[in-house]
């Protein structure tokens, strides 16, 4: 299981809960998985998402590996100039 | 647009009588491209009066006043050591307006027919005493430069006239001018504020003055009670700040993207000191 | 990416050659978006709506079409004709509605219809023949304004699902995150400050306006040439709006005059476009800079409060900021970037920060260097100078004893992995200016900023030549001299003269997709790409040189420029030469290319801390910047020279922000100042020299240890000197720009 | 609307074309006679990107007429080489990085021309206002003036 914290904007779309447990080894089934456990995250998650492993930012990437025990961040999608 | 280059005034002038919808006439063309160009104005007809002989020339007269050609521009004025000696106020306004590359095009007469409350040229021009020689239908006439503008955009030349010729006095002895602006920028701005000085001394007494503001009213204005706070002093504190009070005094200003009404009558004053201690420095030969 | 697999010591890399196109840029001949031509070629003009806010009535556009000069005339009509892909929605949507108004115009100078004519002239003397009428409509261009209960709503539905119950439908997005307790932070406070800070939008104020030549045909075929940072974005964007399919859209990316961010969108192009499909002609539309300020892409306006508290030993015990940032009349402005990066360089316990993304009637904000971070950094590190003065603490100090490194969890969540941060603000504090005498009527600022930079879909293709000599290609517009820094990186691998390298920007016809010239990703990407592509070409180099020795490719390594044999073990060979190994590729097995193309995923986020001394003169409240020093982690700097002009360049933005730039809008909702005299960017003499300092602290993500450097250093620029002027006229200054009248007030209201 | 007939001498080329009266010169130099290094910035004399000189005079050329270049001598960026040997100026920028997009390139390098034909030692004031009508949003003018300084200290001493 990978712990994956939310920012707290999120939270009213979980539940209440900022950090979430899903069944992942990438990062394409993180969010496969987090939609299938909480529908309503789909909404950003389809807005555009990055995700951190370990400090990692991952801007889009879906192949990512999570190792076991790594920190993960969902965080907004970034943009640049 | 039909566009002429006449070989004299009298025709430039003609030209003019005859056309119909809006004429402009080009000397430098630092404005009425820029018009053209946003089509904020398009003439019908498009006078180019730089075909005229000696209208870039720069004289000075046997009594020591100059005439300058309507298509001098900024820069052949700056590079003419004598008359920047003569009237460094107004070069220096002159060379204020606008890039090196705008200096290299743009004229007195252009500055003042555009009628501009913030030209930089103006009011040095004003304040220096300086008449322009407006050549009609009916001949030519000569009129002071603070009356040419009668609001933003309009002067008070009727159809068929152009300016000739830019007298400029003899500057005489014991006598200087400034001219100072302000902007946020070092270059390349449009005044918020600006102010012309001209004084004479006789020893450290200031006896006769002329000042001017920009950019503060529809018109350049001339100030008499500007002239009055410092004639009879010697530039003391207490004389700069009564040229301060009545410059701020003088001051009508819009609030604008340039700048605040607050803003443009606080720094008339600053600026109407300041050029005052330049223009009095001069007159005493003392580098300013 | 394994640290053995870093490379340290360079023999190119850190070098500071001649950049490849210089002689095309100081001869004239390079060509920019308006410098190309075709036979049959039409001019193209774009009437803009007067309006802030208007529902667009009727276009008659007959008088227009009935010109004999005039071939085409298109308003949305045109666009809408088009079978369009199923699902022109979202961002795609946008983007079509801003190239051309729908229903309504949304803001002054949102396009209405278009002409191509035989001349530019023509063109624009046929616009005044098209009849609009509009029935104009209330509008809004504050933010605060835009956000309040009686404010003009500019489109029902366009908030997402992030935007609280009960919000503006002018309210789009919001954005909430942070950690701990703010609340007990602080209640341990010795010193709670909090204050409001607003921010103009300002334009990236590129000097090359936006520019193209379209051609399409009936046929869906269609060749566009654009200045623009991502040629490939414009290709999709282009194909979408107009209904074609993307690889049927040639584009070719012109040399570019400048984007900061603003030329990654599309404006004029699909209008160029669907002009030339209607003429059956070659169209050429070019904006005017009056046009490029009314309708491009100014950056967003921000309303921001800030809360901090701080013991008297400087810690910072909890830290909240909320920031409203206005993005024109779409979806889209960085309220969340703001938040996210507002607070990330402190490591903090107690940390809350909410962004909002607020439509009003202003043009669609665009991208601007750190899109959204400058506009934080100012109210946060604004804050932090102020209590640094109350509690009579050095400012470098403080932002060291709360400084974010290795191992701190971020303010935006995950914990960061090696920064360089507390080595720029080390390298200020050394810094001879820091400590240099200020004279009176001078004031000091500092602050830090943070960006987190990008990676992005990057393809790069390298061929060798048999002359032994390389051609690589690229697909990242070249903005500022990165051909110099890609053949740096090829060169370093190869092992061969880094002016044996040709670099292309090839267009989107020759190689796979690459993501925009943006977030300071191309000489991170498109060089880790280099890098890879090239190691590729060296493998094959290898494969090359062992067939011949007859030994396993393992036995062969690469070593300056030939292959060699890996060991005594290997075999005993004299080193082989790449160009002896080209010579005869044809007949070893054919051309030899290297191709690398992935989404690099590393690009590491960046730190710089600046210091500025600024003078004001307190009759007037000018300001003149006296010194300025830009500290900033490359990671590794490819070409120094470069490097530090993205550095300078960052910094005299930053200037031009803080001081006088801005968008005024009149009560009419019309911008003012739509013209460079009186949108005052920076000219030459109202800069000092520009010092900089080039920290290289690797970033683990990228082979060479490269960090962007485009974005960050326009972050700390404006709180620097926030801090600097306010410390030298002695008032706080909350409001950019400083301008004069600004200053002049806030000196008369203290007195 | 009738056009008008010009001749006039580009970089030492007589060249003639047929104008709306209402074409700048910048529009005549780019669009007939296909000399783009001039650029259009700006259209209203504030960014310099088309400057050109014009009888030895420094000018914005979207500021003029092309009506008005009727017997003048014109020289833009395209003439400032000798043959393949570039101007000491557009060597040193290509040296000190003092580009970055170019695109306000060809009008710093006419401009610097200029001020180092008419003052050959000058100060980095005097370089900075001289140039202060040329935009330039990349660079902050740093490696500009540097290589225009730089420039002239050569030109001095070689001659």
């Amino acid at each position: 299981m990978v712990e994956v914290h939310l920012w707290s904007g999120l939270r009213s779309l979980t539940g209440g809960q900022q950090v979430v447990e899903v069944e992942a080894k990438t990062t394409g089934d993180l969010l496969r998985e987090l939609v299938r456990t909480h529908p309503q995250l789909e909404g950003p998650i389809e807005a555009g998402v990055s995700i951190a492993i370990d400090g990692r930012v991952i801007a889009t990437g879906l192949t990512e590996p999570i190792p076991e025990g790594s920190e993960v961040y969902l965080m907004q999608r970034l943009r640049g100039g | 647009m039909d566009y002429h280059s006449p070989a004299s005034f009298a025709e430039a002038s003609a030209l003019a009588a005859n056309a119909t919808g809006v004429t402009r006439f080009l000397a430098g063309g630092t404005d009425v491209l820029v018009q053209l160009r946003s089509e904020l104005v398009t003439p019908d007809t498009l006078i180019d009066i730089k075909k005229i002989d000696g209208v870039s020339d720069i004289t000075r007269n046997a009594d020591g006043s100059w005439t300058l050609g309507v298509a001098a521009t900024g820069a052949e004025m700056s590079e003419h050591a004598e008359l920047s000696r003569d009237w460094p106020g107004v070069v220096e306004a002159m060379d204020l307006i606008g890039s090196t590359q705008v200096q290299g095009r743009a004229t007195l007469t252009g500055n003042l027919c555009n009628g501009s409350p913030a030209a930089d040229s103006v009011p040095a021009m004003v304040a220096a005493g300086v008449t322009v020689s407006v050549t009609g239908p009916d001949g030519t006439r000569e009129v002071a430069v603070e009356d040419i503008p009668t609001g933003p955009g309009k002067t008070s030349l009727s159809k068929g006239e152009v300016i000739s010729a830019v007298n400029i006095p003899a500057r005489g002895n014991n006598a200087g001018d400034a001219y100072l602006r302000f902007i946020p920028r070092t270059e390349m701005d449009i005044a918020v504020v600006g102010v012309g000085v001209s004084l004479r001394l006789d020893g450290d007494t200031v006896t006769e003055a002329r000042v001017s503001l920009g950019a503060v009213a529809p018109t350049v204005l001339l100030v008499e009670d500007c002239a009055k706070a410092i004639i009879g002093s010697t530039l003391d504190d207490a004389a700069l700040d009564a040229l301060a009070a009545a410059a701020s005094a003088a001051c009508n200003p819009i609030d604008d993207k340039r700048g605040t009404i607050e803003f443009r009558t606080e720094v008339a004053g600053v600026l109407a000191k300041r050029a005052a201690k330049i223009a009095y420095a001069r007159a005493k030969g003392e580098k300013a | 990416m394994a640290l053995d697999d870093r490379k340290t010591d360079f023999t190119f890399v850190g070098t500071r050659p001649n950049r490849p196109d210089g002689l095309d840029k100081v001869t004239g001949r390079a060509k920019f978006g308006a410098d190309m031509s075709a036979p049959g070629m039409l001019h193209g003009a774009i009437l803009r709506s007067p309006h802030a806010h208007a529902r667009i009535v009727k276009i008659d556009t007959s008088k227009a079409e009935a010109l004999k000069d005039v071939k085409a005339v298109v308003t949305r009509a045109d666009f809408a004709d088009v079978p369009f892909k199923p699902g022109l929605a979202g961002e795609f949507w946008n983007v079509l509605e801003n190239v051309m108004a729908g229903e309504k115009a949304l803001y002054d100078g949102h396009a209405v219809a278009a002409v191509a004519a035989t001349s530019a002239l023509a063109a624009r003397d046929a616009l005044k023949l098209i009849e609009v009428e509009y029935e104009v409509l209330p509008h809004v261009t504050d933010v605060d304004k835009a956000m309040a209960p009686d404010a003009p709503v500019i489109r029902e539905g366009a908030a997402d699902y992030s935007v609280p119950e009960g919000m503006h439908p002018n309210v789009v997005r919001y954005h909430e995150s942070g950690h701990g307790d703010v609340d007990a932070g602080f209640a341990e406070a010795d010193l709670v400050l909090e204050d409001s800070f607003v921010t103009e939008a300002t334009h990236q104020g590129y000097i090359e306006p936006h520019a193209c030549l379209g051609l399409l045909g009936n046929d869906g075929k269609g060749e566009l040439w654009c200045t623009t940072q991502g040629h490939w974005i414009a290709q999709k964007t282009c194909a979408a709006l107009l209904g074609i399919e993307t690889s049927q859209l040639r584009v070719t990316a012109s040399e570019i005059g400048g984007g900061f961010g603003g030329k990654t969108t599309v404006f004029i192009e699909p209008v160029a476009l669907a002009l030339s499909r209607k003429a059956n002609r070659p169209v050429k539309l070019v904006m005017t800079r009056s046009e490029v300020f009314r309708a491009t892409g100014p950056t967003a306006s921000a309303s921001m409060d800030i809360k901090i508290g701080m013991k008297k030993d400087g810690t910072i015990t909890a830290a909240r900021g909320e920031f409203r940032l206005q993005g024109g009349a779409f979806p889209g402005a960085p309220g969340d970037m703001t938040a996210m990066c507002a607070f990330a360089a402190y490591n903090l316990t107690n940390v809350k920060q909410i962004g909002y993304d607020v439509m009003a009637n202003r043009p669609k904000q665009a991208a601007y260097r750190a899109p959204g971070a400058p506009m934080g950094a100012f109210a946060v590190e604004s804050v932090i100078d102020e209590m640094c003065n109350k509690l009579g603490l050095d400012p470098i100090e403080v932002r060291l004893k709360n400084a974010a490194h290795e191992g701190t969890k971020a303010s935006y969540g995950p914990r960061y992995e090696r920064i360089g941060l507390v080595e720029t603000l080390e390298a200020a504090k050394a810094h001879p200016h820091y400590s240099a005498p200020l004279k009176p009527g001078q004031g000091r600022g500092v602050s830090c900023g943070f960006w987190f930079n990008h990676g992005g879909e990057t393809s790069v293709t390298l061929a060798l030549s048999e002359d032994g000599s390389a051609q690589l290609m690229v697909g990242t517009p070249d903005i500022g001299g990165s051909r110099a820094s890609m053949a740096l990186m090829a060169a370093e691998v190869l092992g061969i003269p880094y002016e044996n390298i040709r670099v292309t920007v090839a267009d989107t016809a020759t190689l796979g997709y690459n993501d925009v010239s943006h977030g300071s990703r191309v000489t991170y990407a498109s060089g880790l790409a280099t890098i890879k592509a090239a190691r590729h070409a060296v493998e094959k180099l290898c494969e090359r040189a062992a067939a011949k020795w007859d030994i396993p490719v393992e036995a062969v390594k690469w070593e300056n420029g030939c292959a060699v044999p890996s060991g005594p073990n290997a075999g005993d060979f004299d080193p082989m030469p790449l160009a002896d190994i080209t010579a005869k590729m044809g007949r070893t097995g054919g051309p030899i290319s290297g191709h690398f193309e992935a989404t690099p995923e590393g690009a590491g986020v960046s730190f710089g801390t600046h210091i500025v001394d600024a003078e004001v003169d307190p009759e007037t409240g000018k300001t003149t910047i006296t010194r300025y020093t830009v500290i900033q982690d490359a990671g590794k700097a490819i070409h120094p020279t470069y490097v530090e002009g993205q550095f300078q360049g960052g910094a005299a933005q930053g200037i031009g922000w803080a001081l006088n730039e801005e968008y005024i809008y009149g009560e009419d909702g019309r911008l003012q100042n739509s013209i460079f005299l009186d949108y005052r960017i920076p000219v030459a003499s109202d800069l000092p020299m520009i010092d900089t300092v080039i920290v290289e602290v690797p970033n683990p993500g990228h082979p060479f240890g490269v960090r962007g450097v485009g974005e960050t250093g326009i972050v700390p620029p404006l709180a620097a000197i926030a801090n600097a002027v306010s410390n030298a006229a002695g008032v706080r200054m909350k409001q950019l720009p400083m301008s004069p009248p600004r200053i002049l007030a806030a000196l008369k209201d203290n007195g | 609307m009738s056009k008008l007939h010009v001749t006039t001498t580009v970089n030492g080329d007589e060249v003639d074309f047929l104008c709306d009266p209402r074409e700048t010169l910048l529009d005549c130099l780019r669009d007939k006679l296909n000399l783009t290094g001039a650029k259009e910035g700006c259209g209203t004399g504030d960014c310099g990107a088309c400057s050109v000189t014009v009888d030895g005079r420094l000018v914005c050329s979207c500021l003029m007429l092309g009506a008005e270049a009727e017997g003048k001598t014109i020289e833009t960026v395209e003439g400032i080489a000798d043959g393949d040997v570039l101007h000491p100026l557009q060597q040193k920028f290509i040296e000190h990085a003092a580009l970055q997009c170019g695109i306000c390139t060809p009008g710093i390098l006419v401009a610097a021309k200029s001020l180092l034909e008419k003052n050959p030692n000058p100060t980095e004031e005097e370089t900075r206002y001289w140039l202060a009508g040329n935009l330039c949003r990349c660079t902050g003018y740093d490696k500009i003036i540097r290589a225009v300084m730089e420039t002239a200290e050569e030109l001095r001493e070689a001659s």
